[in-house]
C-alpha cells in the first residue's frame, strides 16, 4: 500500500436516498497486487467497486487515479482509462453469443463491417487461455452458469487493462475453474495490472491476495497486508465476533424413507438416477459444473421433462408441474437467484410470500401476516438491507438469504436446495449450515447439491457423485474425502462404491 | 445499523411512486380544468354521466386488459370479439323472439350467449397463446381478423339489428338506471371496483404480477404460470360479454364497424393509467383514470369549434403523449 | 327574434373514403358560407369514426352545445334510431341526410341520395351498353347496407341481360385495396369486357391496374358518385370512362341550408328530398362538374 | 471433460433453431402450393411480380419495422406517417410544377421532401421514446393519430392528387424497370440486402440487438443506448419515405385512406419472420418472409372464390396464426 497506487478512494460515502451505505471508505491499489476486500453481506463490497469503476458516483469524498483526483462520468469512461469490473451479477445479453457479447460495444471492424473472423479467433483464445471450451457462436442463453462467468471474465482480460476490479468471480465457479482464473490473475499480476477482487471463500482470499481490506457495515475495520492475517482470523474481523466451527455436528437419525427414484432421467442431461432418501437424513450431490446434477432434480420437481419412477413416502406419483411438487410437499431451491428466485423488481414482501401465498390468503391476502413473516424471516435469516427497497437492490448473499427464507415458508417435506450457500458471507453460512441441520432434525429430508466440497461433506450424512448425468458413485462416513469425490466425478477411479445408490 | 436503516428508507421511493400516481389525476383534472373553462356545460351532470356512460363499454374491457397486460400478455382482439359476440347475441335474441315473445326471459337468453361467447372467445385466445405458445400479438391479430370477418359474415355484409319492439324493452339497460345513474356506471363502477380488490387483494393478482415480471421465477416458486395466464384472457373475455350486454341496448345493431380500434383505445387507457406495456405491474384504478382521459378528450373537442374537426384526431394524439409525458417527467430525471 | 341565436349541430362520418371526403368538405363549405350570411346561427361539426362515437358526439350537443336543430348523416340507420329519437324528444328540428333511420317519423327533413336507384342506373347503363351481354367483374365497396342495397340494385337491373359477373370482391372504397383486387380479377379472368367499379375511387385503383397490366380487352370502367376528375374525363370523351352515376356528397350542404334557412326564417322547410342518381354521360358531363370540390 | 458432458446439449438446441429457419420458409412453400394448386396463373411470372411488387411498400417498411423492434421498440405510426409523406410530397410537387415544369427536377424535389418528411417524423418519435423516455406503445399511437389527422387536413378531408401529367412523367418509378423486373422490386430487394449485411454484419446490427435484450448490459459495455434507439426510429422513418417515393406514382394519390393498418402488417410480417417482439434478436430475411406470406394470402384470397368474400379475414387471420404455430411447433416441446 505505498504511495504508488494507481486507484484509491479517500473517504468514500455513499448513501442511497437518505440511508448511508458507505461511511467514509479508504482504500488503495497497486500496481502488480492483489487486493482482496472482504466483508459481512451488505457490508458494501460491490458499492465499493462501482464507485471504482465508475458504475456510481460517490456521494462524497474523492476517487484518485494516479494520484489525481477524478471522476467518471460514465463507466465507459472509467473503462477507457484502463477500468475495468466484472460484476456479482451476470452482465451479458442473453439472446446473443458469446463472441458478440465480449466484444459488445468494442467491435472490431474492416471498414464498415465487422472482422467476424478476428473476433472469433481472438474469442477462442481468450476462452482457451481460460479453459473454456464453449464456441464462439453458443448462445449466452444456452450457457452454464461458471460458463456464464467464464465469458464475463474473458470479456473483461479483452480490455487488457490497468485495474481490474472482480465482485465474486468465483462464486459460480468449482475448484477446478476457480484455479484456472486464479492463474490468470496472477499473470495479470506479473504484468503489473492492480487486481481488486472479493470472495467469501477466504481460503482462495488467503491464497492469492497480497493486500487485504476488510469492511463492516460499510466501513474499513481492518487493511494491511494480507500476510498478517490467517483465514480464521479474517472471519474473526468480518463478522466482528469469534468463529466456532462451521459445521454443526452431525447428529442425524434417519427416519423412514421419503423419496424413493429409480431411473430418473432428464433427456439431455442426467440418464437412470436412482437414489432413496430419508427423513432426518442430509444427502449431499457433489459432481462438476455440467453434470447435470441441477437438471437432475428440476425434472424430479416437474420444471423439466423428466422419465422414471418417483415415490414419495412410498407412494408412487407423477409430478409434471412444480406446483404438484410443492402440494406433495416437495420444494426445489435454485441455485439461480436472479432469474429464477427472485423477482428482482418488486420488494421484498411479495418476494418473500410468493410461493406459500395461499397460507396466507382466505380470498384476501393478510398483508399484516406477510408484514410479521417478513419480520421472521429478516430475524431469522439476518436478512440486512431497507425493508421498503426493491429486492434487486439488495446485496447478493441477502437475495441468498431470502431466496432461502422465501422457500422454507412453503414448508416443504422434502427440501432440495442448489448451492445454499452461493455468495453468502462465512458467518451467515455458518447460521444456514445449522439451520439445515435443524430443518433435518425436525424430520425434513434434505438434498444439497453443491460445487463446494467442503461443505457437502461438511453438511452430508451421504455423498452421491454425479458424472456425464450418471451417479457414479456414493460416500458416506469416512470415505467422504475431497480425494475420492474429485476421482468420481472425474471418473479416474476405479468405482470401489456401488454405481446405484 | 439495519434498524436506523429501515425507517428513513421508504421515503425516496415513495417520491417516485407518488409522481407516477399524481401524473393520470393530474391529467385529467388539467383536462377538467380545460373542459370546465370552454363551456359552462362541462361540468353539468347530464355531461359527466355522459361521458361516463359511455366510457363504460371500453372501461370495463380495459380493466380486463390491465390484467391481462400484467401477466405479460396482449390482447387486440378485444373490438372484434365485442362485435361477434354483439352480432351473435343479437341474432339468437332475434331468432329466439318468435317463440319466447318480449319479456326478461329473451333478454336473459341474450345476456347469457353474450356472456358465454365472451368467455369462450377469451378462453381459445388464451389456450393459442399458454398452450400453443404462440406470441400473443400473432393470436390475437390472428382473431380479431376472424371476428371482424365472422360478424361482417353474420350480417351479411349488413347490420345486425335487434328486433324494434325488444329494444325498447331491453334500453333501460343502457339509460335506466338508480338514483339517477345509470346502469353502465354502476357496473362499471362494480367492475373496478372488483378488479382493484383482484389486483391488489388476491393471490391471483400476485400472480398476474409475478409471471409477468418473470415467468420463469413465477414457475420456480410453484405459481401455475399457464393456468393464471388463460384465466387472464378469459376474464377479459368474459367482460367483454359484460361491456356488450351493456352495448346493445345503446345502439341496438352491431356491424362490421362496431368495436373498431376499441383494442388501441382500452391498451392506451391502461398504459395511460401506468400499467408496464412488459408486463409484471398493474393497476386498475390506473385503467379508470385512463378510459376517463381519453373519452374526456373526445367530450371536449365537442364542447367548441375552434379547430377544424380534421385535427381532432391530431389533437388526441398530442394529449395522450402528453398525459403520459406528465406521469413519467419524474422518471426522466432518475 | 332575428337576433335570436340559434345552434345547428351537424354529425357527420369521419373523412374515410373518397367520398365520404366530399361530404366533409360540402359540409365544412356550407358551414363557412352559412356563419357568414347569417351572425346568429352556430354551428357544431362532429365527424364520427364509428356508430359508437356518433352517438357519443350527438350526445355531447345535446348535453353541452344547447342545439337547436340536429342534421345527421348516420353512419348506419339502426344505432343512430334512439339517440336521434331523443333529440327529437328535446324539441330539436331533425334534418337526415342519406341514410334513413329505422323508425319512421322521426325526422322533420330528409334529404337522401338512392341507393338501390345508384345500383339500377349503373346496371341499365351497362345492359345499354353492352347489348349482346358481355363479361364483367364488379368490385364492392365496404360490407355495408348501402353497399348490399347497390349491389342488390345493380344485379336486378341486369338480370337476364346475358350480362355475367365473373367476380366480385371488395375494394373497400378505397384505391389502393381496388388495384390490388384488379391486378389479381386480371390474372384469373383472361377475358373482361367491363368493370362495374361502383364507386370512383375504386375506379381510379381499377383502372392503374388495366394500364399496369396493358389488357385492352376491357372496354370501359363504370365508377360512380361523380368525382371530379372522373367528371372530366367522361366529359372529355375518354372510352374508357364513357359515363358516371351521381351520387352527390353535396347532398349534405343542400340539407344544412335548408335547414338554416328554415330555423332562422322560422318556416322551416319539412318532408323529403330524394336525389336520385343521374347517369352522366358526355353529353350531360358539364351539368356535373365543380372544379372546386376536393372530390 | 467438459465438453463431453456439454455435446448432447447442442442437440436439442440446433433443431429448435432449425425450425424456427424452416417454419416461415415452410408456411411460404405451403401457401405456394396451395395458389398454384388452385389457380394455374397464380405461379405465373406476371402473379408474381404483381405479388412482389405490391409487397414492396410494406417491405420496405417493415424492414426498417425489424430494427425498431429488435432494440426493443415498437412503432404504430408507420402506415399514417406514410400518408402523410405522401400527401405532403404530392402537395410540394403540384405547387412546384407551375415554376419548374414537368421533368426529372420536380421529382427530385419531391423525393427530397418524401425522405426528409420520412426522417424528420422517425427522428421524432426516436426523440419522444428516448429523450423524454415514454413507452413507444403511446408515443407511436399518438403520432399515429397527429399524422393521420394532418393528411386529411391537408387533402381537405378528400384526396390530394398528382398533376396528371407529371404522374405520367413520374409513373414509370412504379411501372417500369429492368430485365422485366419493376422498380418497387429492386428498391425492396436492395433495401432487404443492405438491411441484412447492416443487421448481421455490423456493429450497429449488434447493438440493436444488445439494447433490445438487456438496456443495462449494453449500457454497462458503452454502447449508446439512446443513439441506437433513436437511429432505429430515424432509418424506420426514411424507409417510409421510399416506401412513399415508390407509392405515389402508382396511382398518384393520397388520402386518409392511404396506408391505413399498414402498421400492423408491418409489425405481423416482422413476428412472423421470427424476429422476438420483446426484442433482442430479429433477422430481416424472415420478415421479407412474413411480407411476402401475408400479400400471397390476400392474392390466393382473390384469385379464388371457394369461400364469401365476407369471411376472406377470417381466412386470413387463420393463416397469420397458422404460419407462427408451425414455426414455433417445435418450441411448445421445450
Ligand atoms: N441501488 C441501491 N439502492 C438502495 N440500496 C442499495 C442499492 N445498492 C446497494 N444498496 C444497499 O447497500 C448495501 C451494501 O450493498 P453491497 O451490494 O455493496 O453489499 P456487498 O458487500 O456487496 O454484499 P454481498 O456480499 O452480499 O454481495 C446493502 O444494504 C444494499 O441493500
Ligand atoms: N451439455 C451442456 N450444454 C449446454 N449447457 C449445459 C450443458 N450441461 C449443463 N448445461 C447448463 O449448465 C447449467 C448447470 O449445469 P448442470 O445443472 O447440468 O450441472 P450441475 O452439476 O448442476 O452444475 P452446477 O454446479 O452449475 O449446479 C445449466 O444451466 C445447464 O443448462
Ligand atoms: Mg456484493
Ligand atoms: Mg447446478
Amino acid at each position: 500500500m505505498s504511495g504508488a497506487a494507481v486507484l484509491s478512494l479517500r473517504q468514500v460515502s455513499r448513501s442511497f436516498g437518505p440511508i448511508e451505505v458507505l461511511h467514509g471508505v479508504d482504500i488503495a491499489l497497486s500496481p502488480g497486487r492483489v487486493h482482496a476486500l472482504i466483508g459481512e453481506n451488505g457490508a458494501g463490497k460491490s458499492t465499493t467497486m462501482k464507485i471504482m469503476a465508475g458504475y456510481q458516483p460517490p456521494s462524497s469524498g474523492e476517487v484518485l487515479l494516479d494520484g489525481a483526483v477524478t471522476t467518471f462520468a460514465t463507466p465507459g469512461e472509467a473503462e477507457a482509462r484502463g477500468i475495468s469490473m466484472i460484476h456479482q451479477e451476470f452482465n451479458l445479453a442473453e439472446p446473443l453469443s458469446v463472441e458478440q457479447n465480449i466484444f459488445l460495444g468494442r467491435e472490431l471492424k474492416r471498414g464498415p463491417f465487422l472482422d467476424k473472423r478476428a473476433m472469433r479467433a481472438k474469442t477462442r483464445e481468450l476462452l482457451e487461455r481460460l479453459e473454456c471450451r464453449v464456441s464462439p457462436d453458443r448462445l449466452v442463453s444456452t450457457l452454464s452458469n461458471s460458463d456464464k462467468q467464464m465469458v464475463e471474465i474473458a470479456k473483461a482480460l479483452l480490455r487488457e487493462t490497468r485495474v481490474l476490479i472482480m465482485d465474486e468471480p468465483t462464486a459460480v465457479l468449482t475448484s477446478a475453474e476457480t484455479a484456472i482464473l486464479l492463474r490468470q490473475v496472477r499473470a495479470l499480476r506479473q504484468a503489473g495490472t492492480a487486481v481488486l477482487f472479493t470472495s467469501h471463500k477466504l481460503n482462495e482470499v488467503a491464497e492469492i491476495a497480497d493486500d487485504l481490506t476488510i469492511m463492516r457495515d460499510g466501513a474499513v475495520v481492518w487493511s494491511g497486508p494480507a500476510a498478517e492475517m490467517d483465514e480464521h482470523a479474517m472471519a474473526t474481523a468480518m463478522v466482528g465476533r469469534e468463529m466456532s466451527d462451521l459445521f454443526p455436528p452431525k447428529d442425524g437419525r434417519p427416519g423412514e424413507v421419503a423419496l424413493e427414484l429409480r431411473g430418473l432421467t432428464v433427456p439431455g442431461f442426467s440418464r437412470d438416477v436412482s437414489l432413496t432418501l430419508r427423513r432426518g437424513e442430509i444427502l449431499g450431490i457433489a459432481g462438476l459444473i455440467g453434470s447435470g446434477r441441477t437438471e437432475t432434480f428440476e425434472g424430479l420437481c416437474g420444471l423439466r421433462p423428466a422419465t422414471g419412477e418417483v415415490r414419495v413416502n412410498g407412494q408412487p406419483v407423477r409430478i409434471s408441474e412444480p406446483w404438484q411438487a410443492q402440494a406433495m410437499g416437495l420444494c426445489y431451491l435454485t441455485e439461480d437467484r436472479k432469474t429464477r428466485g427472485l423477482l428482482l423488481a418488486k420488494g421484498m414482501r411479495e418476494n418473500l410470500t410468493l410461493q406459500a401465498l395461499r397460507q396466507f390468503s382466505r380470498g384476501l391476502i393478510d398483508t399484516r401476516a406477510e408484514e410479521a413473516a417478513l419480520d421472521e424471516a429478516i430475524r431469522e435469516f439476518d436478512i440486512r438491507g431497507s425493508r421498503a427497497a426493491l429486492v434487486g437492490n439488495l446485496s447478493g448473499g441477502n437475495q441468498q438469504k431470502l431466496l432461502f427464507a422465501k422457500t422454507m415458508l412453503a414448508d416443504p417435506r422434502i427440501l432440495i436446495i442448489d448451492e445454499p450457500t452461493r455468495g453468502i458471507d462465512i458467518g451467515t453460512k455458518q447460521q444456514m449450515y445449522g439451520f439445515i441441520r435443524r430443518l433435518a432434525a425436525e424430520g425434513r429430508a434434505i438434498v444439497v447439491i453443491s460445487s463446494e466440497m467442503q461443505e457437502v461433506i461438511g453438511l452430508a450424512d451421504s455423498i452421491l457423485v454425479m458424472r456425464h448425468g450418471r451417479v457414479t458413485g456414493e460416500l458416506s462416513g469416512a470415505e467422504a474425502t475431497e480425494d475420492a469425490i474429485v476421482r468420481l466425478a472425474m471418473g479416474v477411479a476405479p468405482t470401489t462404491a456401488g454405481t446405484a445408490a | 445499523m439495519t434498524d436506523i436503516a429501515r425507517a428513513p428508507a421508504a421515503r425516496p421511493r415513495l417520491g417516485r411512486i407518488r409522481m407516477g400516481v399524481i401524473g393520470p389525476i393530474l391529467a385529467l383534472v388539467v383536462l377538467m380544468a380545460i373542459g370546465a373553462s370552454m363551456n359552462e356545460n362541462f361540468l353539468s351532470w347530464n355531461n359527466m354521466t355522459n361521458v361516463l356512460a359511455r366510457s363504460a363499454f371500453i372501461g370495463i374491457i380495459a380493466v380486463g386488459m390491465t390484467f391481462v397486460i400484467t401477466a405479460g400478455g396482449l390482447d387486440l382482439s378485444v373490438g372484434s370479439m365485442a362485435a361477434f359476440v354483439a352480432g351473435l347475441m343479437i341474432l339468437v335474441m332475434n331468432l329466439a323472439l318468435p317463440s319466447m315473445g318480449v319479456g326478461l326471459p329473451v333478454v336473459m337468453l341474450g345476456v347469457g350467449v353474450a356472456l358465454l361467447a365472451g368467455l369462450v372467445a377469451g378462453l381459445l385466445n388464451g389456450i393459442f397463446v399458454t398452450a400453443l405458445r404462440i406470441e400473443p400479438f400473432i393470436v390475437t391479430l390472428g382473431s380479431m381478423g376472424i371476428y371482424r370477418s365472422l360478424v361482417t359474415w353474420l350480417a351479411d355484409g349488413g347490420t345486425l339489428s335487434l328486433d324494434f319492439g325488444l329494444r325498447t324493452f331491453y334500453q333501460p339497460v343502457y339509460y335506466g338506471g338508480i338514483f339517477g345513474i345509470s346502469w353502465p356506471i354502476i357496473v362499471f363502477a362494480i367492475v373496478v371496483i372488483i378488479g382493484e380488490i383482484i389486483m391488489r387483494g388476491t393471490a391471483f393478482g400476485r400472480h398476474c404480477a409475478a409471471v409477468g415480471s418473470n415467468e420463469q421465477v413465477a414457475r420456480y416458486s410453484s405459481v401455475r404460470v399457464g393456468r393464471v395466464r388463460l384465466m387472464t384472457y378469459a376474464a377479459l373475455g368474459l367482460l367483454v360479454g359484460i361491456a356488450v350486454v351493456m352495448y346493445v341496448p345503446r345502439l341496438g345493431s352491431a356491424s362490421s364497424a362496431t368495436g373498431v380500434l376499441w383494442e388501441l383505445e382500452a391498451i392506451a387507457a391502461v398504459i395511460i393509467g401506468g400499467t408496464f406495456l412488459k408486463g409484471g405491474f398493474g393497476r386498475v384504478w390506473g385503467t379508470v383514470l385512463g378510459v376517463l382521459i381519453l373519452s374526456m378528450i373526445g367530450n371536449i373537442l365537442n364542447l367548441t369549434d375552434f379547430v377544424s374537426p380534421y385535427l381532432n384526431g391530431a389533437i388526441q394524439g398530442a394529449i395522450i403523449i402528453l398525459a403520459v409525458v406528465l406521469q413519467r417527467e419524474s422518471k426522466a430525471g432518475h | 327574434q332575428e337576433d335570436e341565436t340559434h345552434t345547428i349541430g351537424v354529425s357527420i362520418p369521419a373523412a374515410t373514403h373518397g367520398w365520404a371526403g366530399g361530404m366533409n368538405y360540402f359540409a365544412q363549405a356550407a358551414i363557412d358560407r352559412l356563419s357568414e350570411t347569417y351572425p346568429n346561427l352556430e354551428f357544431v361539426l362532429a365527424t364520427a369514426s364509428d356508430p359508437a362515437r356518433q352517438v357519443n358526439d350527438i350526445e355531447d350537443m345535446v348535453a353541452t352545445r344547447n342545439i337547436d336543430a340536429l342534421v345527421v348523416l348516420p353512419f348506419e340507420s339502426e344505432p343512430l334510431t334512439g339517440p336521434v329519437q331523443q333529440v327529437k324528444a328535446s324539441g330539436a328540428w331533425v334534418t337526415v341526410v342519406d341514410r334513413g333511420l329505422s323508425v319512421e317519423g322521426i325526422e322533420d327533413l330528409y334529404v337522401a341520395g338512392d341507393n338501390p336507384g345508384f345500383g339500377r342506373v349503373s346496371g341499365e347503363y351497362m345492359r345499354e351498353a353492352m347489348p349482346d351481354g358481355g363479361q364483367i367483374v364488379v368490385l364492392r365497396g365496404i360490407p355495408t347496407t348501402i353497399d348490399n342495397e347497390r349491389v342488390e340494385g345493380f344485379q336486378a337491373a341486369i338480370d337476364g341481360s346475358g350480362i355475367e359477373i365473373l367476380g366480385m370482391e371488395h375494394g373497400n372504397w378505397n384505391r389502393d385495396d381496388s388495384f390490388t383486387v384488379m391486378q389479381d380479377f386480371l390474372q384469373r379472368h383472361p377475358q373482361i369486357d367491363a368493370v362495374w367499379a361502383s364507386d370512383d375511387d375504386m375506379a381510379m385503383g381499377v383502372l392503374g391496374a388495366i394500364e399496369a397490366a396493358g389488357r385492352d380487352d376491357i372496354q370501359f370502367v363504370l365508377g360512380g358518385a361523380g368525382m371530379k376528375e372522373m367528371i372530366q374525363r367522361t366529359m372529355d370523351g375518354d372510352e374508357m370512362i364513357p359515363a358516371n352515376v351521381t351520387y352527390p356528397p353535396s347532398m349534405i350542404a343542400t340539407a344544412i341550408e335548408v335547414t338554416a334557412v328554415g330555423l332562422v326564417s322560422q318556416a322551416p322547410v319539412s318532408g323529403e328530398f330524394i336525389i336520385g342518381s343521374v347517369l352522366v354521360t358526355q353529353d350531360n358531363a358539364e351539368d356535373f362538374y365543380y372544379p372546386d370540390s376536393p372530390f
